[in-house]
């Protein structure tokens, strides 16, 4: 894993990625992450609605994810449970 | 009592209230919510995804929320993640407190925020595929209600 | 399901409660309050007096009044009468619905209503006797919010 | 029962009657009803939180009661159920 970071795409984004996660070369920040992901990915993305956790934590302003080697890192739409 | 889950195999609300209920002696009422994959409309099955290093905390978080704000002598939340079938149940919230109000409005916050701020995703399998279910506008302003 | 009961022996909501939900194939959701004798304060019993020819059908009243306000697929309210002891059950209103939210507001809106507009009343017995309960400043302010 | 009313003190009221019921003479009227009873009860009738029902419906302006023989009046204090 060293070296890469992985990204999940959750409920619907994994509809749009084509695949439930992929593997990108670390370090990986926001700039890194809209270009490396699937257009139509990159487009929800930019939405308010779609959160980003790094490592276990949702970032509040994913605008500054820094994904360092081994971090995963989860794309989050919005939800609807219950 | 707080007993807070997240479960990837069918549940049995019932067997999970009475006990519930006994383990909170001296309680005025309990209020409990149960919610089930709905039938009709052609849905065959629902399936639940979640992200698990975020799921179960969000909940025990929630439950932190309910106790700060309502007087509560016991919560118990039960979530169903995975593939369910009409019938089966997705959720139990039940509250248990001195006076219904609180009982009441507990399971009445717990349940909006499961459904617009916990880290699951909802999809319907229908005669032609899956169809990811879309929170709806009332979603948010359920839940918004309680940001006072 | 529509099912009213005014009872005067002790009863199990639990065993009121699968049945209820399983006369209502297709519901979204369901929302159950139980009220029961609170213990503490000393209290040994409680007994709940009403006059028969009014209550029954006041309460049979205020279900076609949820029925009409809500969206509602079955209703299950049951109240006892007579003398009980702390942790027996007083109340049980379970509402089965399509959507959570008419399930959850007409339980609340059913006690609401029972708790001040149903003809019960209440005293409960301490170690210096009977004490007559009077209906506090919140729960006709608690009944009022449905007066729109 | 014939030439009488049944008065029921519900809840408190009999605490305050010192009973659960009375008879009075046929007819009584919402001025005879005041009269007949223990005064402790007639200050309580005169709260607007006291209603009467008779022959089975609560009536909605208590003082047009007219009990017949044979009639059943209700007094109704507060409630508290639940």
């Amino acid at each position: 894993m060293s070296g890469k970071v992985i990204v999940l795409f959750l409920g619907p984004l994994g509809d749009l990625a084509g695949a439930e996660s992929a593997e990108f070369d670390a370090p990986l920040d926001w700039k890194g992450l809209l270009d490396a992901v699937d257009p139509a990915v990159t487009e929800q993305l930019q939405l308010d609605r779609v959160n980003v956790a790094c490592a276990g934590k949702v970032l509040g302003d994913k605008t500054t994810l820094q994904a360092n080697a081994g971090d995963e890192i989860a794309l989050l739409p919005p939800v609807s449970g219950g | 009592m707080r007993d807070v889950r997240l479960l990837d195999q069918p549940f049995n609300p019932g067997a999970l209230i009475g006990p519930f209920t006994n383990a909170n002696p001296g309680l005025g009422g309990v209020c409990t919510f149960v919610g089930e994959v709905r039938g009709g409309n052609g849905i065959e099955a629902l399936e639940l995804t979640h992200y698990e290093p975020l799921t179960l905390s969000g909940m025990n978080e929630l439950a932190d929320d309910a106790y700060a704000r309502f007087d509560l002598m016991g919560l118990l939340m039960v979530h169903r993640a995975g593939l369910m079938h009409p019938g089966e149940p997705i959720v139990c919230v039940s509250a248990a407190s001195k006076h219904r109000r609180d009982a009441i409005n507990a399971v009445d916050f717990c349940m909006d925020h499961l459904k617009s701020a916990a880290w699951f995703w909802k999809r319907e399998k229908r005669g032609d595929g899956w169809h990811w279910i879309e929170p709806r506008e009332e979603d948010y302003s359920d839940r918004d209600r309680w940001s006072d």
